[in-house]
């Protein structure tokens, strides 16, 4: 809480995202000099497939503020369907996590592709104003 | 009841007499009134011990699982060629069935390794729920009289209505005859009497502050001791090494650190998508009463309103997260 | 010893009281569960009781500890702190059963060559009152088959008998007289309560349900360790550790390291022998292959190593392992069944 | 009240790699605290549980000799959580140990003895501890001939090489160092530590053989000994067991009755024989 009350709290949010779009697309938002808050840590996943929902929850336990998963938007997996199985996944945690009662916002799925630039300074825009809007989190925050 | 435990028993003997399995996997009385044991019978003349009553609450298949996997490590250092099959007979109710189901989807042994003896179900009585309509008195001596169950106490007797002690998901089971079986004993039950309540608990729970859920959520994890008798009933839980017990990575801590508590139910359950039969196994074993049902179900109800698909419904009904369509609902997508 | 009386409506009262100045650790009502728990601010004590769905070993042993802490250096990681500071504390409402749990832990714990530090503090800054039971509250206790008796106050420090309208206080140590004298002046027992403690502690005794041979297979399980009988025991084990981690004498235990960031801590928390994982080692050899071997280690363990090492029997007569058990095993049937190989 | 569960800290003073597939290394400790260093007094034959925080411990057995003051070695293989973090340190790091643990091998009765010592494999090291004991000049008088089988899979798995060859040179100790299959730089013996220990055929007379190796060396190697005339009491081997405190209370090393730890690791055959076959 004592860290709610400081102005100058920024989120932490770590971002697991796809080799073959999403980090394309973060590349060529750098290339681009688009403008975007450096909240957000990247961790590049072959695919969105290959996100265990273990690592989102973990990610919180661990202390982040939010988590973000992004891919291939669906019908351009690299891998043909790794994320539409994600997708599956997905929509069950979201709706699971909410229902134990974390805030919905935490945790946040999109889809990002090579050419989209713009679009991913854009959701790391809205994923950053959306969990500074909840505050740090403390539900399932593990401490020593 | 007393004439299907009585057709059950010979079924067995038969099966076990010629041969046509090793074992048959049923439930025996226990040392306690309201208890009944798992029971493994080898000898055709062990079958009289078997019985079937409203105390019959473990699910089953948890052990046919077991059984054939226990074999076939134990054929590992076999040649090829001298390996057996286990064979394993079980008294499977609906819920059973339904896991048997599910391990036969996800390819754990072949439909041939089981011979499903199938009973009609009308719901066991939950040991919880009877102690609280006792007032956690011990209980002495009970039985099952028509639509009520008597309970002895050191304090006297006492009749409680059935519908009052039976499990909840056993009220809203729609699935309480067989799925899938080699033989039916006895007549098909009757629908159970809640059936389209059966998400209205769920219902109830999502339209409350999300801080409350998460209070909620808080309390009832809190009250875990980390025994894993959840886990190790649980039909559906077969993993030979569970991601609580890998080390590296370390998931989840040991103790009973409150988060450590809710990440290990939370992934645990989680796991259970498109997997929980409902069965109620993990609520009867658990000793400190935790109320996971009502978080398994909303898997369950999400299982069904997304993807229009029941655990273990039917063997063509591949299990959730195992296949995909281009077209699956996906509202929950962030855009910017 | 001394011998007080207190008045039975008192009772609640004084221990309430106590609980604003000391910790107090007593039997509570939580939803359907009775546990116990440290008594807070505005909690009623429970006097009229069966027993608790947890042991009171939880108290000196808890499921999970901190040992010690450490944090990173230049050097690496380094220690920062040992245990902290332990409180004075009033163990209340303990059954005869789970007193006598302490004193089989102590032989462990208490260990001339190794102290176990965690453990010893807390037990020499508790006093343990204990509630005896006149009438034995389960059908399946069975204290007086392992040397416990209903009214015994065997590692309590006082012990209270329930005589109708009032308590009868037994000092059992000095500790125990202390913590009696804080209670206030109470009235000197009379030989009348005397002779009606015998007559009480006559007629538990012949209540209590059922006679475990347990010391009777003693000799057999000296000579048993391969026996058909194993197999037979432990099919419909589900390998949880409820019978374990109720059990007021199991003791084992795991040490792990957790971390965060800069800082990190040493824990110890209960592990169970029905755990395969208990004795697994990096290697992937496993001593105990199946649920067969965990199974007689168990009941071994309790009927002969302990009683090997320390000469008394590792099971209190309690039932909780019975009653608590998902799939009814029946440590009171196992112990039968052996007797009569 | 000592806490035994308290590490002592030591600092990782030398790292030296054993074998050539670099998975085993000896580490050498050197206390931090002058005092720890005396009041650590310890013989061959004891192990200690190194402890690095954040990981957690690891029950290693003591490789150097009290005969050695001032550091603490202990050949440890890369195997699990701690051993592979040990792995990755540098010297310099500073961790903890915690120790002397369990019983010693039997120094007093082999004093004026005969002794055989048959090691395999990275099985050598509290073996190795052992001879160091013997051989240092205070010592070799209080022990009769000395007979050592060491054997590995392959010259590059033999550990202690620098030792191995000083030990070769001196005439007070019979070194038979045995490879299962050698290469082109191996001029040594060829052949199992079993099959070696017939041919060398130490005298049962007034001896003691201390065996240590992994569980097929040791099947294979006893009937040689009893053939030759050994009796259960006088053959002596080390269990191992997954451990945790070290100390007898965490209930998970037990042998029937006995707790390796704390009763163990060093047992006689005879002692053996009235245990369980559980381990």
């Amino acid at each position: 809480m004592t860290e709610k009350a400081n102005e100058n709290w920024e989120p932490k949010i770590i971002a697991f995202v796809c080799n073959w779009c999403t980090y394309a697309g973060a590349d060529l938002a750098g290339i681009s000099r688009l403008q975007y808050p450096p909240n957000v840590r990247l961790v590049r996943l072959p695919c969105s497939g290959r996100v265990n929902p273990f690592y989102i929850v973990k990610a919180l336990q661990e202390g982040m503020d939010g988590v973000l998963v992004s891919g291939c938007h669906p019908g351009e997996c690299h891998y043909i369907s790794g994320n539409l199985s994600a997708r599956r996944k997905f929509a069950m945690l979201k709706n699971f996590l909410s229902y134990v009662g974390m805030e919905p916002d935490r945790v946040i799925f999109t889809w990002v592709s090579a050419s989209e630039g713009e679009k991913f300074s854009q959701v790391m825009k809205g994923v950053t104003d959306k969990v500074k809007a909840l505050g740090p989190a403390e539900k399932l925050v593990k401490k020593l | 009841m007393e004439n299907i435990e009585k057709q059950v028993r010979e079924y067995a003997k038969k099966l076990l007499a010629d041969g046509t399995v090793d074992v048959v996997v049923g439930y025996e009385g226990g040392t306690l009134p309201f208890q009944t044991t798992p029971c493994f019978i080898t000898d055709p003349d062990d079958a009289k011990r078997l019985v079937w009553n409203r105390f019959c609450s473990v699910n089953l298949a948890k052990y046919v699982h077991d059984i054939i996997f226990g074999h076939k490590e134990s054929q590992k250092r076999a040649k090829p060629e001298d390996r057996t099959k286990k064979k394993v007979g079980v008294i499977a109710r609906g819920c059973t069935t339904r896991s048997l189901t599910i391990h036969l989807q996800e390819k754990q042994y072949d439909r041939d390794q089981v011979v499903i003896i199938g009973v009609p179900c009308a719901g066991f009585v939950a040991n919880k729920k009877m102690s609280v309509a006792v007032d956690g008195k011990e209980v002495i001596a009970c039985s099952v009289v028509g639509d009520s169950l008597s309970v002895q106490t050191k304090d006297g007797g006492k009749d409680v209505p059935l519908k009052e002690v039976l499990a909840d998901n056993c009220l809203t089971c729609r699935f309480n005859n067989p799925i899938i079986s080699d033989v039916m004993i006895g007549e098909a039950a009757p629908p159970m009497p809640d059936v389209e309540k059966e998400y209205e608990e769920v219902e109830a729970f999502e339209a409350l502050p999300v801080d409350e859920r998460w209070a909620y959520f808080t309390k009832e994890m809190g009250k875990c001791m980390r025994c894993y008798a959840c886990r190790n009933t649980c039909p559906s839980c077969y993993c030979k090494v569970c991601f609580i017990e890998q080390n590296q990575p370390k998931w989840v801590g040991v103790g009973i650190d409150e988060t450590d508590t809710q990440v290990f139910q939370f992934m645990r359950m989680f796991h259970m998508v498109g997997r929980c039969v409902d069965c109620g196994s993990c609520l009867e074993v658990c000793p400190m009463g935790v109320d996971l049902r009502k978080f398994l179900k909303k898997l369950d109800k999400d299982d069904f309103q997304l993807f229009d698909h029941r655990a273990g419904e039917a063997m063509e009904s591949a299990p959730t997260l195992s296949v995909h369509s281009e077209d699956d609902k996906e509202a929950f997508i962030f855009e910017p | 010893m001394e011998k007080r009386v207190i008045k039975k409506d008192a009772l609640a009262g004084i221990i309430k009281k106590m609980a604003e100045s000391t910790l107090v650790y007593a039997p509570v009502r939580e939803e359907d569960n009775l546990l116990f728990k440290v008594l807070e601010k505005g909690m009623e004590p429970l006097l009229d009781f069966d027993n608790a769905k947890n042991a009171p070993k939880n108290f000196f042993f808890p499921q999970t500890e901190v040992m010690m802490r450490y944090m990173r250096t230049e050097r690496g990681k380094e220690l920062s702190t040992g245990e902290g500071e332990i409180q004075e504390a009033v163990l209340f409402g303990v059954r005869p059963c789970d007193a006598r749990s302490f004193v089989l832990l102590d032989n462990l714990f208490n260990d001339p060559k190794y102290k176990d530090p965690y453990y010893i503090k807390r037990r020499e800054k508790t006093t343990i009152v204990s509630l005896a039971c006149v009438h034995p509250p389960y059908t399946t206790c069975f204290c007086t088959s392992v040397d416990g008796h209903p009214l015994s106050s065997e590692g309590a420090d006082v012990c209270l008998i329930d005589l109708g309208d009032t308590y009868l206080a037994e000092c059992v140590t000095p500790k125990g007289e202390d913590l009696l004298k804080k209670m206030g002046d109470l009235p000197k027992a009379d030989q009348a309560l005397e002779a009606k403690k015998q007559e009480l502690s006559d007629a538990a005794e012949k209540e209590v349900n059922g006679a475990v041979p347990a010391h009777a297979i003693k000799a057999w399980l000296d000579e048993n360790f391969e026996n058909p009988f194993w197999d037979t025991i432990h099919k419909s084990c589900l390998a949880c550790g409820t019978c374990t981690y109720l059990c007021p004498t199991c003791h084992c235990f795991d040490i792990t390291d957790e971390v965060k960031k800069e800082d990190g801590r040493r824990i110890r928390s209960w592990d169970s022998c029905m755990s395969w994982l208990f004795t697994v080692e990096t290697s992937g050899h496993n001593p105990r292959t199946s649920q067969k071997e965990r199974w007689r280690q168990r009941a071994m363990h309790k009927f002969k190593y302990f009683v090997d090492n320390f000469d008394a029997i590792a099971c209190v007569g309690c039932g909780r392992c019975v009653m608590y058990c998902p799939v009814n095993i029946d440590i009171r049937k196992i112990v039968t069944d052996i007797s009569k190989l | 009240m000592q806490n035994p569960y308290i590490p002592i800290p030591v600092d990782l003073d030398k790292i030296i790699t054993e074998v050539t597939t670099k998975d085993i290394k000896t580490f050498r400790f050197t206390f931090v605290n002058k005092e720890d260093e005396e009041s650590f007094k310890y013989l061959p034959g004891q192990f200690g549980e190194l402890s690095i925080f954040g990981k957690g411990e690891s029950p290693i057995g003591i490789a150097s000799s009290p005969t050695q003051p001032g550091y603490l070695e202990f050949t440890v293989q890369k195997a699990g959580v701690v051993t592979s973090e040990l792995h990755s340190l540098e010297e310099g790091a500073r961790m903890g140990v915690r120790g002397p643990l369990g019983n010693t091998w039997p120094i007093e009765y082999l004093k004026g003895k005969n002794i055989v010592i048959v090691g395999g494999g990275f099985a050598f090291t509290t073996l190795r501890s052992l001879i160091n004991y013997m051989l240092h000049d205070e010592n070799r008088s209080s022990f009769g001939k000395i007979t050592v089988v060491y054997g590995a899979r392959e010259p590059g798995l033999l550990i202690y090489k620098d030792e191995l060859a000083a030990w070769e040179k001196r005439d007070d100790i019979d070194m038979n160092v045995t490879v299962d299959k050698g290469d082109a730089t191996w001029k040594g013996r060829e052949g199992f530590v079993p099959t070696v220990c017939k041919e060398v055929a130490p005298s049962s007379e007034n001896a003691v053989a201390v065996i240590c190796g992994p569980p097929v060396m040791i099947r294979f190697t006893l009937p040689v000994f009893f053939e030759l005339g050994f009796s259960k009491d006088n053959i002596y081997t080390s269990l191992e067991m997954r451990m945790k405190c070290g100390i007898g209370k965490c209930g998970r090393c037990n042998v029937g009755s006995k707790y390796v730890c704390k009763d163990g690791p060093v047992f006689s055959l005879a002692e053996l024989d009235k245990l369980t076959k559980e381990y």
